[in-house]
């Protein structure tokens, strides 16, 4: 036993064990769960740290676990897990301040971080899975966990949320469960493997391939919400703030897109998904919900709605590179992984602070908020127009890299595409600017609580979303810096292709 | 060998009244012919070679089941005494279907089997017949062979008197009259049962008779006893024989129903030390046979009883 | 046709009769009443197929299951009554009520 | 002597021996009730562990009662498959001994006869599961049911009342079926023994035996549409009771018919006859779940979870022999896994009525801030009968889907899939009101947590017994027809 063997697991007892110490503290151990949440969440982010710089040395990491002959538990560090579990173990931290400080004097606290716990661990065994089973396992893991945090209002509305996201994800779980053991006994244990596994076998009915692919990657569609599987997403936005920040940035919808991603290059391999013409519906499918989200953000009149709805739109640049054959559009598509986690969670952020701070949750009572509330309406700026895809911000990489990998593979549709989404972006994200920045307050905020503190708003608020505003910005102008999310995703783009 | 004519007429009438006594509507005539019935099957039993069993057929087949069944119609509420017709619809003509062709297909499969069956066990119990410790060979294979089934069966009986005595009511008491010349009569009758039942239950080693037989003596003599003497105020019988009166109460009753059990539980797990289960050592059998069949006949005697008890005695309907 | 034959079919008569009567009589007595009857039946077909022809003793590995099943019977049958008859003194009637559509 | 050969010569009364002298004595003694009651049930929950150790180092075991080899006498088995029912047995009652002490302490004490009663129905399911010889198990049959039905009576009221006869009427009408087949199979073959029949018999006479012995059985499972008598009596016994019922009793009875089905049939009448269990499995699966849906009490909805758990079971059956290991595997694993989160849910519901006084569903609502343990009782169940993963439930069903995708079985994929999709929906009909607010309060001051720790031994098991899964399936094929076979096939 190394710690090659061990890491992996270790990274995700980091957050699983306080989680579930958490479970059983009582309410008013105020202190005691701040430790063990930050402290969970910095040990998570040291082991994370020492493990990219592992992979970058080229050391491989794997824990394995046999559940039955032929059926192991493994997680391991591959390029590609690397890139998620470093945003998810980055910004569960963020998330983990602001939570604190958005839930101060709200009830329930201990279930509250005992399941948000919960949901980082799944979401970090998604991203280190080395097998089918074991991404099988931690996705059914994040339904389960993240339903409580759904409806943690216990309003009957929250309930009703819960009801449908379950709904969703119950039926898409079995979908997905049914691909994979179908796959499972087609072809045998389904690690993961760069250029995918499928490559190794021959002479497999391709169109019992064809259905165990819309199998899967249906059933992974409805976590990532594609259109038409996108319906529980705007409902759960019922849930507390820091749970749709993480909802949106890290765990649900990224899991699905992830998965997406590995079902296409790690079992099927690019290559051999063309082969049997999967791949364009697949990018056709993200093509229309790139521009359906869009067009249904311009209505909502709720923040978090059209929030919402942006991110039905946006995850989907990332299915839409992996649909496109070509190493360019692979690292657009794995590259907005990051982006958009970083963009999405500080425009969650923002948006919490203003609900929380000045009761605000439409568009239309953001008139003049700027002036009241600088930092936090500085941030929504960079995420929205990083979103938009704005040069030198972090979207703008990821939509270069998309046009130009639609480009060299013969795919002139797609920049017409992204252009039209940048433009909705626009049309949904600068009307919020101009009313925040230009037009008169319209005070009496709907309901403004006084803070403590020296600045807008509870420090512990503030902050999370500086910083992840800081971060869109560097990782558009550091693009090319090493380490940098493009390097990485071109390092992985290299390995998938097999170059 | 072929059938003669006195067969079909005792299957036949058999099967007639079985027919008859389920779907009469008249309730205490069903019982009556149950009673029949029961007799009637203890003439098969002998017909067929099996005179042990017609005596436990006689016993408890028709003369135990039969009185539970009159006793508890004494017990009916009034509306409960009319029998409701028969349950009609889908449901009832599909399950009378069904059955009538299963039991079409049972009795093919029972014509085929007739030409070339199996001998059975008779050859091997009579072979080892000396080692068993008793001559009867239906004695051994109840408490030897398959000594095992009989030790659960008690244990049957010992739940289904723990459940019954739940129901409720006194242990003891049907509340009935009773002239002096009943009470003499029960004084002479009663220790003569018990004497009987030792008999039979001495007998079992090596003819037709046994724990059972002897059992449902000693119940008779029981109820005949509880029947005579009415309980006083306080739930205990008012008279008879003392210790009739104490063993029929509280702790006692419950050692002595489960002592048959007990005992064989016992054997059971010590004879565990040196073999198996239930594994007599040679030249034990015998002896360790009478004991438990001693103690079951005495459980077996006490259950009967306090079933009986459990369905004719009790709180009457509508009392608190 | 052979005694055994006979005896055998008679009871396998018996015990449909009986699981007939036990599906379609509402009155507790006469399905406790069926139980028994087809019991018996079984019994029959046991002592049937024991049967070693001409005044032999019939085999007794069967005699015996038919003796430990007798008491079962008379046991389970005494606590059916008893149940049934602590029914009917709480409802009055000797019937199952119709409790399958309770939730 | 090692300790493993003392164990291979005691273990029938290891098994039998607590249970049935305890089970005597507490109804002599009833005073002693409560004490004979936790000790055997420690015991018995001991020999459970130990005999599970035996078996899986040193095989299966087998025992000939009075010293008699079959076919004269009676001969006891231990192989994988009985030693884990004996586990999930004894793991239960034990959980349920600890939680009945709390349990009855609101009605100030356990009913008289509840002991005796526990006691015996333990004693019987452990001889069930060891007996290999068919008349003793219609013995066992008979003892498992007097005890079961004794149990629903303590339920009290005129409702237990009507359950409880119901219950032993359909048992004993089933029991009877059982025993013409037993009869007959004797008539032809000479023998009551199931190894000895499994090697000797064949023909009509087999095939009709087995018809009537697996008709009897369907009734004692309560297997669709013989289940109706089942939801009343498991959801009115007192809760303890019902975990017992619900979480072995009408699984014994599928234990049986796997026994016969894949150790006496031969494979021809197998794959005739079982599509019929098929059939039945999935329209038990299908009506079991959506009766949970519309229940409107915590108790009766998990009885009617019971009814389509079980189809689950008999679904498998027509699988078995021809993708045999991984489904029998399987199905030891869907037994095993429903009877720890079965047990769980009844002992949670248990804690619920007493606390919050009635178990309607609709009145749940804040559950989660008052019974926070018991929620969390139900959520680690809801994870094991839905079937996702860790749990055992996940991997029995990863099993069963596998070996059924393999045969191309797609029916059976069909059902198992709507089948968990529904189990998530009423389970999480109960769950999504338990964390609805509702109840300002915070936890419930009086409840013991001696109440609730029981229950959630038991569901942390059934969830934990996915990752044991590699052990207990090659633990069940200890011994069985599938012995040796690989557990994970994949296909040609």
């Amino acid at each position: 036993m190394t710690l090659e063997n061990w890491l992996p697991a270790l990274i995700l007892l980091s957050s699983l064990l306080p989680g579930l110490l958490i479970f059983f503290l009582a309410e008013e151990r105020h202190k005691t769960r701040t430790i063990l949440n930050l402290g969970g969440a910095l040990i998570k982010v040291a082991l994370v740290l020492v493990m990219v710089g592992g992979v970058f040395a080229g050391r491989s990491y794997e824990s394995r676990l046999t559940l039955l002959p032929g059926m192991d538990l493994v997680l391991n560090a591959d390029a590609l897990s690397v890139l998620l579990v470093t945003l998810s173990a980055g910004l569960w931290l963020v998330t983990t301040v602001y939570a604190i400080g958005y839930l101060e004097d709200s009830p329930h606290r201990s279930r509250f971080f005992g399941f948000f716990s919960l949901c980082v661990t799944s979401a970090m065994g998604v991203a280190m899975a080395g097998n089918m089973l074991t991404f099988l396992m931690f996705f059914e893991l994040l339904t389960l966990s993240t339903y409580p945090l759904v409806v943690h209002r216990g309003t009957p509305e929250a309930r009703r949320a819960g009801r449908i996201y379950l709904a969703y994800t119950l039926i898409g779980g079995a979908a997905l469960l049914l691909g994979v053991v179908w796959l499972r006994v087609l072809v045998g244990p389904l690690d993961f493997t760069e250029t995918g596994l499928l490559a190794d076998h021959a002479g497999l009915d391709p169109n019992a391939l064809r259905f165990i692919f819309i199998l899967l990657v249906g059933g992974m569609a409805v976590k990532a919400a594609l259109v038409p599987l996108h319906g529980w997403l705007p409902q759960a936005m019922v849930a507390p703030a820091p749970v749709s920040a993480l909802l949106h940035a890290v765990a649900v919808v990224k899991a699905g897109a992830f998965g997406i991603v590995r079902v296409v290059y790690d079992v099927y391999g690019v290559e051999f998904s063309a082969e049997l013409g999967l791949l364009a519906p697949l990018a056709a499918v993200a093509a229309v919900t790139i521009v359906y989200g869009s067009v249904r953000a311009l209505y909502q009149d709720s923040l978090k709605k059209r929030l919402a709805f942006s991110t039905v739109s946006q995850v989907s640049y990332i299915v839409l590179g992996t649909a496109i054959l070509g190493p360019v559009a692979s690292v657009g598509g794995m590259v907005h992984l990051v982006h958009q986690g970083l963009m999405k969670i500080t425009l969650f952020f923002c948006a919490g602070n203003l609900a929380e701070t000045l009761g605000i949750h439409r568009v239309q009572e953001m008139n003049g908020v700027g002036r009241r509330m600088p930092y936090t309406m500085a941030a929504f700026t960079i995420g929205a127009l990083g979103m938009i895809g704005v040069p030198p911000l972090a979207g703008f990489v990821s939509k270069w890299y998309l046009a130009a990998g639609g480009l060299d593979a013969g795919q002139g549709w797609v920049v017409f595409v992204l252009m039209a989404s940048s433009l909705l972006n626009a049309g949904y994200f600068l009307p919020i600017l101009y009313r925040a920045w230009f037009l008169p307050a319209s005070v009496p905020w709907p309901r403004e609580r006084a803070m403590p503190g020296r600045f807008e708003t509870h420090w512990m608020l503030l902050w999370p979303p500086v910083i992840t505003a800081v971060l869109v910005v560097l990782a558009g102008v550091l693009a090319a810096a090493p380490f940098s999310p493009l390097e990485w995703a071109q390092l992985i783009a290299r390995r998938e292709y097999g170059l | 060998m072929t059938a003669s004519a006195l067969d079909f007429v005792l299957a036949g009438g058999l099967v007639a009244l079985g027919a008859v006594l389920l779907f009469s509507h008249d309730l205490f005539r069903s019982l009556v012919l149950f009673v029949v019935y029961g007799l009637l099957m203890a003439v098969v039993w002998v017909r067929l070679g099996a005179p042990d069993l017609a005596l436990a057929e006689a016993a408890v087949g028709a003369g135990v089941t039969g009185a539970l069944m009159l006793a508890a119609w004494h017990r009916l509420p009034a509306a409960g005494r009319r029998a409701e017709g028969v349950v009609s619809g889908p449901w009832a003509l599909l399950s009378g279907v069904a059955l009538a062709g299963v039991a079409a297909a049972l009795i093919g499969v029972l014509a085929g089997l007739d030409a070339q069956r199996e001998g059975g066990l008779q050859q091997q119990v009579l072979a080892r017949l000396p080692e068993s410790g008793v001559e009867s060979p239906v004695t051994a294979v109840l408490l030897n062979f398959r000594g095992y089934d009989t030790f659960l069966e008690l244990g049957v009986l010992l739940l289904a008197a723990l459940l019954v005595r739940l129901g409720g009511g006194a242990d003891f008491g049907l509340g009935a009259k009773s002239s002096s010349v009943l009470r003499g009569l029960a004084d002479w009758l009663a220790p003569l049962l018990v004497l009987t039942a030792g008999y039979l239950l001495w007998r079992g080693g090596h003819a037709p008779g046994g724990a059972f037989q002897a059992g449902a003596l000693l119940a008779g003599a029981g109820i005949l006893l509880a029947l005579v003497y009415p309980p006083g105020a306080d739930g205990r019988p008012a008279g008879g024989p003392r210790a009739f009166a104490r063993w029929t109460q509280g702790l006692r009753l419950r050692g002595l129903l489960s002592a048959g059990f007990l005992v064989f539980l016992g054997v059971a797990l010590a004879l565990l030390v040196g073999g198996n289960l239930l594994q007599y050592p040679a030249g034990w059998a015998g002896a360790l046979i009478l004991l438990i069949e001693a103690a079951a006949a005495l459980s077996i005697g006490a259950a009967l009883l306090v079933l009986f008890m459990g369905v004719a005695g009790g709180r009457e309907a509508g009392a608190p | 046709m052979t005694l055994s034959l006979l005896y055998a079919s008679a009871g396998v008569l018996l015990f449909c009769l009986g699981l007939f009567a036990l599906a379609v009589r509402p009155h507790l007595l006469h399905k406790i009443l069926a139980l028994n009857v087809a019991g018996a039946g079984a019994f029959l077909v046991y002592l049937g197929l024991a049967y070693r022809g001409g005044g032999a003793a019939a085999d007794p590995a069967p005699q015996a299951m038919v003796l430990t099943g007798i008491v079962v019977a008379v046991s389970t049958t005494a606590l059916a009554l008893a149940l049934a008859l602590r029914l009917g003194r709480a409802t009055g009637r000797m019937e199952l009520p119709d409790g399958s559509a309770d939730r | 002597m090692n300790p493993g050969d003392w164990l291979a010569h005691w273990w029938p009364g290891l098994l039998l021996g607590p249970a049935l002298l305890g089970g005597a004595l507490a109804f002599v003694w009833p005073r002693l009730g409560f004490a004979l009651g936790q000790g055997v049930a420690l015991l018995n929950a001991l020999a459970a562990v130990l005999l599970v150790w035996r078996v899986a180092v040193g095989g299966p075991l087998a025992h000939a009662a009075g010293g008699w080899p079959a076919p004269l006498g009676i001969g006891l088995r231990l192989d994988g498959l009985a030693v884990l029912m004996v586990l999930a047995a004894a793991l239960v009652a034990w959980a349920g001994a600890l939680n009945a002490r709390s349990y009855f302490r609101a009605h100030g004490q356990a009913p008289e006869g509840f002991w005796p009663l526990w006691l015996f129905l333990m004693a019987a399911l452990n001889g069930l599961f060891i007996s290999a010889d068919l008349f003793n198990l219609y013995v066992m049959l008979e003892l498992t049911g007097l005890a079961a039905v004794g149990l629903v009576v303590l339920g009290g009221g005129t409702d237990s009342l009507a359950a409880a006869l119901r219950y032993l009427l359909v048992g004993l009408g089933g029991s009877l079926c059982y025993l013409l087949g037993v009869g007959l199979m004797y008539g032809a073959y000479g023998t009551v023994d199931l190894p000895l029949l499994a090697s000797q018999a064949s023909g009509p006479a087999l095939g009709a035996a087995l018809a009537l012995m697996t008709a009897g059985l369907f009734f004692k499972a309560g297997i669709f549409p013989f289940h109706f008598w089942l939801p009343p009596a498991h959801g009115g016994a007192p809760a303890p009771v019902s975990a017992m019922l619900s979480a072995l009793v009408v699984e014994a009875a599928f234990y049986l018919l796997m026994r016969l089905w894949l150790e006496l049939a031969p494979l021809s009448l197998a794959e005739l006859a079982l599509p019929v269990s098929g059939v039945l499995g999935s329209a038990a699966v299908v009506w079991g779940a959506v009766n949970a849906l519309r229940a409107e009490r915590l108790k009766l909805m998990i009885a009617y979870s019971t009814v389509s758990q079980l189809g689950y079971l008999f679904l498998a059956l027509p699988l078995m022999p021809l993708a045999g290991a991984a489904i029998w595997s399987g199905a030891a694993l869907l037994v095993l896994s429903h009877a720890l989160a079965k047990g769980a849910l009844f002992l949670g519901a248990g804690t619920v009525l007493n606390v919050v006084g009635h178990d309607r569903i609709r009145g749940l609502n804040g559950l989660a801030q008052r019974l926070p343990l018991t929620v969390a009782v139900f959520v680690l169940a809801a994870v094991s009968l839905i079937g996702l993963p860790p749990s055992g439930g996940f991997l029995a069903k990863w099993l069963l889907l596998n070996g059924a995708i393999a045969q191309g079985q797609w029916w059976a994929v069909a059902v198992l899939l709507v089948g968990s999709v529904l189990a998530g929906a009423y389970m999480f009909r109960v769950l999504g009101r338990c964390f609805t607010y509702g109840h300002t309060g915070g936890r419930e001051p009086g409840v013991a947590l001696a109440a609730q720790w029981p229950a959630f031994g038991l569901a942390a098991a059934a969830v934990a017994l996915g990752l044991a899964g590699s052990w207990v399936g090659a633990l069940a094929l200890a011994g069985s027809p599938f012995e040796g076979d690989a557990l994970l096939g994949v296909a040609p």
